[in-house]
């Protein structure tokens, strides 16, 4: 087992292999089934300075390629994740913190880069700038580059020792631009996609499947999307790119370098397949070269 | 909500002992018990992976202990959808991905008069309850099941015919002429019950909650809900309850299935 | 069997159920398989002004939820078009025909309505303002409200009779603006959505699998994507919406319906199963009254 | 291009009469015969649906016919991915969509001596042509067949063993010990021949072609592509020619699948 560990900005993660936001929660949860020091890292559930509710249930929809969810960010709150969560989570030694936070204005990012700041036990931000499941803001700052610029630099400041990720939507015109954005405003890595935004009806009521109407589209049938997204970064950045969507396979994984990601994250396939992050860290540790040939300059992985 | 304690499961690939059908729509699907395979209580239930030849996507499916012994596990499922006709297809030694056991069970009252009230598919967790899990009470369990038809009974593999069974088709073409809740009511007024439990469609578990409110008794339900991680993680089971904390939220994976039926929200429940 | 005919602008159309651009070429090909005349109508492989060779191949890409295309608008010219494929295909009478065509400039979409003005066996003309797979222009114009408004005028202008459908792609931020610009421009209906911009690689060759890199992706993948679209459009504009996009079903087609779609295309599934067309003109013709109830006043159907 | 003539073809679902291995690649599907499938001539294939229980989208998937009696027409397929895997799977009894006969078929030239060429799969179109197609040709009709060993000659149902036929594997487990093209080359070398036909690997055919070059004689390669339509419609399944009218495109559905070899770009051929 040969050495696949990458650095992201100032952090040195031990393999490119994570777990997507919300998909895990706040990671423990997954702690039965996953050995979840043996991953890259965990990106727990999005946080926001309040706890949240979430949408009124179903909240979940499967279709026969893929799943949308209808979560809408329900999470425990900035306090309960910093005092009860995260050190819950360090308990278990060793295993890669990114926190993924979402936030409606300006000041809140302020107040939470502020509050992680000078925290240990976590490795870095993943900034949300692209959940379509609730109303307007997040996905509204994650389509303006100015916007997008601006977070990404008022965060980086605040926590120039981690890892600053801002993960982008699929649902825009032009992805490069707002890589590029984040790119300027300091940002360590580009996490691309979050879910496509989709719609499910019912036939025998009429009407949409959940009670927002629209949801988020994830699973095996937005691989290709998915690709895309993260190729069209990797022309626009120079920094890594951490690519998620569709991961079903290692095959999937391997795609996701080729297209010019530096790590990868399942999501959705880890509901059917909970073995999957740790087996693709396995077949890329099996054959290192194959990922450093790979691996874009910018990435800087073990020499 | 309490500090959360992360479930026992493991993952596990158990070889297929059998799959046949109990009746048009109902079949019994054994699998080998895998040797760490911890004792489960009577209403949690496994995460069963849908073997698919052909890549369909599939989330897991939740299927509730129907029995378990030293060597096997034992399902009944329904055939509703796409999944179940999938696990319908399994063979003898084929292998199935799943894990368990998963959530909270009903609990355990050795001292109390119980009257279980099952329909359809729900008899599964309350026969476990009655006569193989753990906290099996002999005597003070009572355990009524009812269905549309005689056709519906589907369970005519084990012996139902037994004190304390008592049986109920709408359509009287066995048991009680009733719905099961009716005949609930009837034998609770021949001999008093301290507790109910109930696992079933919304609508019958609703109308054992109304009786509970009348009788003035606690009521256990076993909710469904769709699910995707069934570790409490991803938030997608919730049902609506009178609890707060952060929430009025809880979900049906973890901190379900059976619950304290008083605090559920029961008119903004999903009907699955 | 009851009336499901629709009103398209100035057109009328026996029902609601089309073969998508470029699925059946010009649809002379797949009359051993499709009764032709059964069907509300067939939008001929989109056209321009010259010859096209298209792509080198290979062209087509099969994922496990749908496929990737790069044909690269691979096409006979407007001479052609008019002088042999048309003829052919109106030698059967009660064919409904939609012509559908591109162009690089205004100039060039002029002398295509120009052309098209005075000619009969048609009923009308879909603009592809949305092809991926030629470089920039099509798809730059149609992410461009502006242009689309000009350019529906402009042909729209010409062919004052016929019937006029835009069609969108999803591979922008807002499906919305644009369909409300071909609605200014004095369109007659949006035909919603294109192909959504993907990519595959060749995990032996390192590479894509195309030689243009990213292609079109479509079939049953990207329903709930294509149903979000026409969702979007129909909260837009109040003129008719042809919906397409993943139908593989006759409940799918039924789901653009309750999307606010008034007509809908059958694209890809077609090659899995060319007798769907005419099962799903079935199903609707069988309930009448389940179209009507569903159909936007814009469209007035049979009343 | 000429002008565009549509396909005779139809959409049948046919009944599958037998389905079994021919070895551990290959297997024999046999599909009854359609009243009303018009007969195909040698060098025709099928587009056939692959059957899939859980919604996987599959294109449709071409293959020769490699026999066409009054019953039954038969295709070898090899299993190289998970269309054919599926195909695999189809059970005696099982209905099977496909349409046909389409293409282009191997010319008939009854005054000829033509000198046949496979490998692999390619086998069935030749086989077809020689033995059953209304073009058979008995004498003037030789068919040499190529694989690497013994094994992979799946053809041990039918009599290869008969004048006309010559064998080569490249280990020399069977017959000719070499590549079939160079026991064309031998074969030639005692009785000349006036066309080549072949139908295999692109290698193969390429290699096929340079002897033709080299004879200064017609060569009809069979060739293979991904499809959409199968109709001439999508133009996905082009391969690259040296003929112009517009582009130098043509359909290996349509314009082909046998083509003049003359007109091809053998060095820009997808090699699927
Ligand atoms: C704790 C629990 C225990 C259960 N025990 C049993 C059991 O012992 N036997 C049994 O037959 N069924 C049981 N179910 C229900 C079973 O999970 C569903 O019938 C099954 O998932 C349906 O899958 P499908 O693909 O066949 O149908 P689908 O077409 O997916 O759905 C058919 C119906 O099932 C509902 N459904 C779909 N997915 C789920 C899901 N993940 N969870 C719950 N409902 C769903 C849908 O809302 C729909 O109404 C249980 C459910 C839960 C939550
Ligand atoms: C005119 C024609 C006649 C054919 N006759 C036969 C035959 O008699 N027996 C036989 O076994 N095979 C035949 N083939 C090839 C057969 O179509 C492919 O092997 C089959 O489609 C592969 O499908 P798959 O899902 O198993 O493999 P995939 O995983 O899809 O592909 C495996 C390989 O097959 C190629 N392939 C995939 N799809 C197609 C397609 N639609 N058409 C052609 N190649 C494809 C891929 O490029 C890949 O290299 C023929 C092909 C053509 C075009
Ligand atoms: C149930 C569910 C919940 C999710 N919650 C979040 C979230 O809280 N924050 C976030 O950034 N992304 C969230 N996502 C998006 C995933 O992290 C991921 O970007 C997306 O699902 C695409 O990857 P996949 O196709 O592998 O699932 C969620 C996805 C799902 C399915
Ligand atoms: C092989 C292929 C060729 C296509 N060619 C065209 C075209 O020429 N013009 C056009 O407007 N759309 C074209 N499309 C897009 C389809 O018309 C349709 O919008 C898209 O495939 C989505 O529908 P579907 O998922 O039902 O296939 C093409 C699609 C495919 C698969
Ligand atoms: S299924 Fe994930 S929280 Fe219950
Ligand atoms: S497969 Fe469509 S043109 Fe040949």
């Amino acid at each position: 087992m040969g050495d696949i560990s990458i650095q992201i900005g100032p952090v040195r993660f031990k393999n490119p292999v994570f777990i997507a936001s919300g998909i895990c929660g706040y990671a423990e949860e997954y702690s039965p089934l996953v050995n979840l020091s043996r991953l890259g890292g965990v990106v727990t559930k999005t946080i926001t300075m309040l706890p949240r509710a979430g949408n009124l249930p179903p909240r979940i929809h499967e279709m026969p390629h893929g799943m949308l969810n209808s979560i809408g960010l329900e999470n425990v709150g900035l306090d309960r994740y910093v005092n009860e969560k995260l050190p819950q989570l360090n308990q278990r030694p060793d295993v890669g913190v990114m926190v993924s936070v979402a936030a409606e204005t300006e000041d809140e990012f302020i107040k939470l880069a502020e509050r992680f700041a000078p925290m240990d036990g976590y490795a870095g931000l993943e900034l949300n700038l692209s959940c379509p499941n609730v109303k307007g803001e997040a996905l509204d700052q994650g389509r303006n580059p100015q916007l997008v610029e601006k977070i990404s630099r008022i965060v980086k400041e605040r926590i120039p020792k981690k890892s600053l990720w801002i993960k982008v939507t699929p649902n825009i015109t032009d992805v490069g631009t707002v890589a590029r954005a984040a790119e300027q405003g300091g940002a360590d890595a580009i996490a691309a996609v979050n879910t496509l935004v989709g719609i499910d009806f019912d036939l025998e009521t009429g009407k949409p499947v959940f009670a927002r109407g629209s949801a988020g589209y994830s699973g095996p049938a937005i691989l290709p999307i998915a690709l895309q997204k993260v190729w069209e970064c990797a022309k626009a950045v120079s920094i890594p790119i951490v690519g998620i969507g569709g991961i079903a396979t290692i095959d999937d994984a391997r795609k996701f370098f080729l297209a010019g990601a530096t790590a990868i994250q399942v999501g959705t396939s880890l509901y059917n397949d909970p073995g999957l992050p740790e087996r693709i860290v396995d077949a890329l540790a099996e054959n290192p070269e194959w990922m450093r040939a790979r691996a874009r300059a910018s990435a800087s992985p073990a020499a | 909500m309490g500090e959360f304690v992360p479930a026992r499961a493991h993952e596990y690939h158990a070889r297929v002992l059998s799959n046949v059908r109990l009746s048009r729509r109902y079949f019994l699907l054994r699998l080998e018990r895998p040797r760490d395979f911890i004792d489960p209580a009577a209403g949690q239930f496994v995460h069963v992976a849908v073997p698919t030849p052909d890549d369909r996507f599939f989330l897991r499916r939740p299927f509730s202990i129907h029995d378990c012994t030293r060597d096997a596990i034992e399902l009944v499922i329904v055939e509703v959808g796409p999944g179940s006709q999938a696990l319908r297809r399994a063979r003898e030694g084929d292998t199935l991905h799943f894990y368990g056991p998963l959530g909270h069970a009903y609990p355990v009252l050795p001292e109390k008069r119980i009257v279980a009230i099952g329909g359809g598919v729900g008899l599964a967790p309350l026969y476990f309850y009655g006569f193989r899990a753990p906290g099996k009470l002999g005597e003070g369990y009572r355990l009524l099941y009812g269905a549309r038809t005689r056709e519906d009974l589907f369970l005519e593999h084990v012996a139902l015919e037994r004190t304390g069974v008592s049986l109920a088709t709408d359509d009287g073409s066995y048991g009680f002429k009733g719905n099961v809740v009716q005949l609930a009511a009837a034998v609770i007024e021949e001999e008093p019950a301290d507790v109910l439990f109930s696992c079933g469609p919304t609508v019958m578990m609703k109308a054992v909650q109304k009786l509970a409110d009348r009788l003035a008794i606690p009521h256990y339900a076993s909710l469904e809900n769709r699910m995707g991680c069934a570790l409490g993680a991803c938030r997608a089971c919730v049902v609506p309850t009178k609890l707060d904390g952060g929430s009025p939220y809880r979900t049906v994976c973890h901190d379900g299935p059976v619950f304290d039926a008083s605090v559920l929200q029961w008119d903004e429940l999903p009907v699955p």
